[in-house]
């Protein structure tokens, strides 16, 4: 038993920290936010530089071979800094590449970060059901072609290339497109995603099954609990310090106790949760035993999703009207905690799948 | 002890309900039900339509077009406006501005103003928040110096909403900086926004709406005649404001309009087992709320007393039920979904997390209902 | 509408809680409790008196044919003073007999305070489901005989007569039998309940089915909502007097705001339920619309369930130590919330209920 | 990172399990199972089992009889424990007293209560809180006035649990009435429960049983050897106890048997969904408290510094955990039932609630939180 990160994954969370820090502050982000791509160019070549696109890949392409766990604390820093570079789509794609007899054409450039991908999964009406989907692949001379519509493909708009996953005879395969122009949406959370209507759509298969997007489902599922901790981390750092600053009736209103038990309450809220989250992300990287890995994925997102919903209403109520306020990253905050409790599947639904297993 | 209204009331509900099923423009139901954005077009639409009927101001007194109808029937009123789906009474003129001036205005003030709030003319607002006083409301800053016939007024209001619409603002300011406590010292007046010195800056909230906004005052002139009551006595009048007794604290109509629609939107979800308790118990809460809301205007019928700290109650309940009602909305909606309704859903949200903070945050409400109920 | 108790409901309230004040204090109970009985003859002659007995029966028998709604203030003062005389149960058998043919001969005596009954239908193995009973009535002769066994009779061990519920060819019929020596329990807040167990055992039929069973639940249940108000009522009363004179660091408790709060949540919590209880009681007299009745009845449970759960735990956690003391009225009445949480169905019985309908 | 228990802790603890699965006797086991009362030979028995073995005061120094294992060891004998059903270990002389000594104890108190408190001959109690004073501690009012070589000890405490059961008593008492801050003039005293002028009067709990006590002393002499620590200085040793590093605050161990128990004793309610969610979502918030202390414990060993504040939030989650389980258990029972498990279960309900009361209060662990962790 140790919870320490090792060198590598301490030296590597202080860099990106830093990184962010110094170019990721709340305004800078404001304006990459604001701007036509959704996302900043710049800062996808930083992560590159840093190995974030290459960590989790196997070395074979570049990558380093790490694990979700080596991410644990980069994804609690892109929570803290609210980072909407489509970075969990590029490695829930690149995960389903590489295993992949077309790995060695496209990972490398994913790795080098020159390559941006989005993974088109989930249809209207499917709720969290991950086999409900109904895009099908049928095969025309040598060429796949794939019909169907996917909704909220994060990552779309900014994507140079898509997997998506279709019905063949076969059951659930993943095939790789070009991305071609998408309708480009804002999520609630201020980051891009697309609607994708595929008519005949040239496809390269990758193979794969249900099973396979299960586990790379559970895998951004983990990594997103790490990003949610981070987001909380944020919150109650913030709200914490509001209640130490701001004054009513001549004091800061941190010494009234009823406020101070609930600063307390979002406290420990944080803490569980930012347990869980190390449990999924150090059970998806066991692969031998999917069921385990699917219980600890539910079981942590059962957990987020309940206190990601507690510390986000309660960091805006405790700072009354200036939680309100766009101009105050709490706000912001707030918006990607809630969208992230839903993320891969809601409380609702993970209840049931644990329940199930 | 009978819990249904008595043929009379039933009939004066059907009534309103039959005459809003009638006159409340299609237009403006559909904005309402699908979270759109009301103009202030729309709003004064709606006002003056209800000003033509005689019905936008039911608790004035008669000669100023009041309605004579009594607690049950004014209450019915308001929740029926809430349950058909009409925009919103803006509150500032109509029953912050217009009570103050009836209590404690001249005969002046009050033939200057009054009409022109009941039919419409005057888009009114509130200038009380200011930065770093937000529940402490007797830590107010802004300044007024008298000079001659004038009051130079000097500060900054927070939170006002739709000051941007506003032709007039009533505010308090400190006309006596050197007082003891600090609740004395403290005026009324009515400003008008288009005097020189006054600017707006937008405040836009979380779901990217603009509703507030920061008032700066710079050296405004604002006439003797437009303060209200005496000098000095402005905390006096805040507080009458404040203990005004309002029906609707708890907004059963409205909710109730949103529970059902609620109910129909999720209908793909009424086997969703944990969707459906969520729902049960929501409109249990709300069930409940709308009896204990009844308990307190009977009581209020039969003592003659204003509500007291209970209206505290209906505040916290009631928004915390709105919460609810906007949250199950937003689990309802498809997660992949991102056509137009689904989003004003997500955003209604997001801007519902006010109401526990306006009008007195909902910690404040706690504080009243310790002290003033329950003597703690 | 109209929320005031008329003159007759006032009086017989009034004069209801005069006596218990004087004659059923916290140690006038505790000895009613100790007693071999388990309940007061002398309290029982005294409700008798008062027309207790005989409100909820109509005229022609000796009642004053009152409803549900006369008896939330009673029900209420039952609650607070936390009253173990078997009145509900007595209630519940009556109303069945009261639709019987043999009215006319036993409810004089019920109404005259010479008669207590009891009410047997639950079964082990059904939780709350009032259909699920397997005991079985049969024709010998002229003479009917009820076969099998009955659980958690309230009030068996002293009542004079049963009513029991048993199947026959028709479906679900209800019967008189002469009570004979029961094996009696203490139920967890100190009343008296027994087994029943049914051998060839004689009956006197009564007619009735499921219907009338659900009917007199409902009836039951209502004015076990607003019992419960009643007790939620001393629960908050003696906790608030409590945080008002028990100091801590020279202090009242009560002035601290984290404790104020949750005062104030349950009084608000005690508001709600007496709501519910209003309605459910109102509606049971409307016995015209079954679905109508249900639905309130089930609302109300659901209300009433988890707020005596909140208001129980929270009067004896801001007790502290003293709350956990025998020797204080609050733990008996946190045992008697418990109980009535539970009682003719639990939050989750009604929540399915109430959906369904 | 590696959440897992290493090849060493895991054998470590498979040592543990396999002896206890020998050792504990089935009987023993079988009554902490279905709630039973454990009488004083119970609790004893099992003492001295332990001490046979030398694994009963694992944390104290190997002269006097520790096992000198390490944190992490130590906190898996005390989960194991709790996981096998194991009569709880009596915390106060072995895990109170003994640590106070080894700290402030002369050699002879040392050679005279050590021996006596490992071996199960002695039963030890605390005298902490007096009426008034429960969270205050420092407002206690037990006077003891120096006599030549003995105090005379006036007062009373409350909550004394197992004081039906002990031979001595450690109290705090005040030796100086007239110091400037509280906490001054405090001494801690070891007292002979059979010395004349103490009495006992049970309390009884709302479960019906008998495990607190008050104690009276009028008049009783304790003679000077009995202190611990200088005079006046026993908030020092106070503090100290209460800073005392404790490895199994969260009583995890002890949880997962309950939820493994309430899993298979509600195996009727598999398919009901409201009472599998309740369980599922307990179940998460027992595996998230079991990472969280693991993550403390690895910063303990880490940094080699006591855990702090940290164990207030065991302690809060811990025992929201314990009475959310039986709260649980007692709604898995059939409501018609009245078999003697059932009414166990019910009543372990009522007697759970004492858990987020005692060693202090969940509020007090707030305060304590907010305080030293978050500086507020």
């Amino acid at each position: 038993m140790n919870f320490d990160y090792n060198e590598e994954q301490q030296l590597l969370a202080d860099s990106v920290r830093r990184f962010l820090a110094k170019d990721y502050g709340f305004e800078a982000r404001k304006k990459i936010v604001a701007s036509a791509q959704g996302y900043s160019p710049q800062v996808w070549a930083t992560f590159a530089q840093m190995g974030l696109t290459g960590l989790p890949f196997p070395a074979e392409f570049g990558g380093f071979g790490g694990g979700a766990i080596d991410l644990v604390n980069v994804m609690e820093a892109f929570g803290e800094a609210l980072v909407v570079e489509p970075y969990l789509p590029t490695l829930m794609a690149g995960r389903a590449i590489a295993r992949s007899p077309l790995a060695k054409s496209v990972l490398p450039a994913v790795i080098e970060g020159r390559m941006k991908l989005a993974f088109a999964h989930i249809e209207k009406g499917a709720r969290y059901d991950l086999s409900k989907i109904s895009t099908t692949a049928r095969k025309s001379g040598d060429a796949w072609l794939l019909q169907g519509e996917k909704s909220a493909v994060l990552g779309a708009p900014m994507a140079d290339k898509l997997v998506v996953s279709a019905r063949t005879q076969n059951g659930i395969e993943l095939f790789l497109v070009e991305k071609e122009r998408v309708k480009a949406l804002t999520t609630l959370d201020e980051m891009r995603a697309a609607e994708l209507t595929l008519k005949a759509t040239k496809a390269e298969p990758l193979g794969g099954d249900l099973e396979l997007v299960e586990e790379i489902t559970d895998f951004a599922s983990a990594l997103a609990c790490a990003e949610a901790v981070g987001a909380m981390k944020f919150a109650c750092d913030t709200t914490l310090e509001y209640l130490k600053t701001r004054k009513q009736f001549g004091v800061p209103i941190g010494t009234f106790q009823a406020l101070q038990h609930r600063m307390v309450d979002m406290f420990i809220a944080q803490e569980q949760a930012r347990s869980m989250a190390c449990l999924a992300c150090s059970k998806v990287d066991q692969s031998e035993n999917a069921k385990q890995r699917a219980r600890a994925v539910s079981a942590a997102k059962i957990k987020i999703a309940d206190n990601a919903r507690h510390v986000s209403q309660e960091s805006v109520q405790l700072h009354g009207g200036m939680g309100m306020s766009e101009e105050l990253k709490v706000s912001h905050t707030f918006r990607r905690l809630t969208v992230i409790a839903g993320q891969f599947g809601d409380a609702d639904h993970h209840l049931a799948r644990f329940a199930a297993l | 002890m009978d819990l249904n209204y008595s043929a009379e009331e039933a009939a004066f509900r059907d009534e309103v309900r039959a005459w809003l099923s009638a006159s409340l423009p299609l237009d403006l139901r559909q904005k309402v039900s699908s979270y759109a954005h009301l103009s202030k077009d729309d709003l004064m639409r709606w006002h003056r339509i209800l000003a033509e009927k005689g019905w936008v101001a039911p608790a004035w007194p008669k000669e100023w077009g009041g309605t004579g109808w009594n607690l049950v029937q004014r209450y019915i009123f308001e929740e029926e406006l809430g349950y058909a789906g009409a925009p919103p009474l803006i509150p500032f003129g109509l029953a912050m501005c217009a009570p103050v001036l009836l209590r404690f205005g001249t005969e002046a003030q009050k033939q200057r103003f009054l009409p022109r709030i009941y039919r419409g003319e005057d888009f009114w607002c509130q200038g009380y928040s200011e930065p770093g006083s937000g529940s402490d409301l007797a830590s107010l800053k802004t300044k007024a110096v008298r000079q001659k016939d004038f009051y130079v007024v000097n500060g900054q209001k927070i939170w006002t909403t739709l000051a941007h619409y506003a032709d007039w603002i009533f505010c308090l300011v400190r006309t006596d900086p050197n007082t003891g406590r600090r609740q004395e010292g403290i005026s009324f007046l009515l400003m008008d926004m288009k005097a020189p010195g006054v600017t707006l800056r937008p405040l836009v909230l979380m779901d990217g709406a603009h509703e507030v906004n920061e008032v700066f005052f710079d050296d405004v002139k604002v006439p003797v005649e437009n303060r209200v009551h005496e000098e000095g006595q402005g905390w006096t009048v805040a507080k009458y404001l404040l203990g005004y007794e309002r029906m609707n604290t708890g907004r059963i109509g409205e909710s109730k309009r949103q529970l059902a629609k609620l109910k129909e939107y999720s209908s793909s979800l009424k086997n969703d087992l944990r969707f459906r308790d969520r729902l049960s118990r929501l409109e249990v809460e709300l069930m409940a709320l709308e009896i204990t809301n009844l308990r307190f205007l009977d009581r209020m019928r039969r003592t003659g007393q204003p509500p007291g700290a209970d209206v505290s109650m209906l505040k916290i309940k009631g928004t915390e039920i709105q919460q609810m009602l906007t949250e199950l909305m937003m689990q309802a909606t498809d997660p992949a979904a991102s056509d137009d309704f689904s989003v004003a859903v997500r955003k209604k949200y997001l801007s519902m997390r006010k109401t526990t903070i306006y009008a007195g945050s909902n910690e404040i409400q706690r504080n009243i209902i310790a002290k003033m109920t329950l003597g703690l």
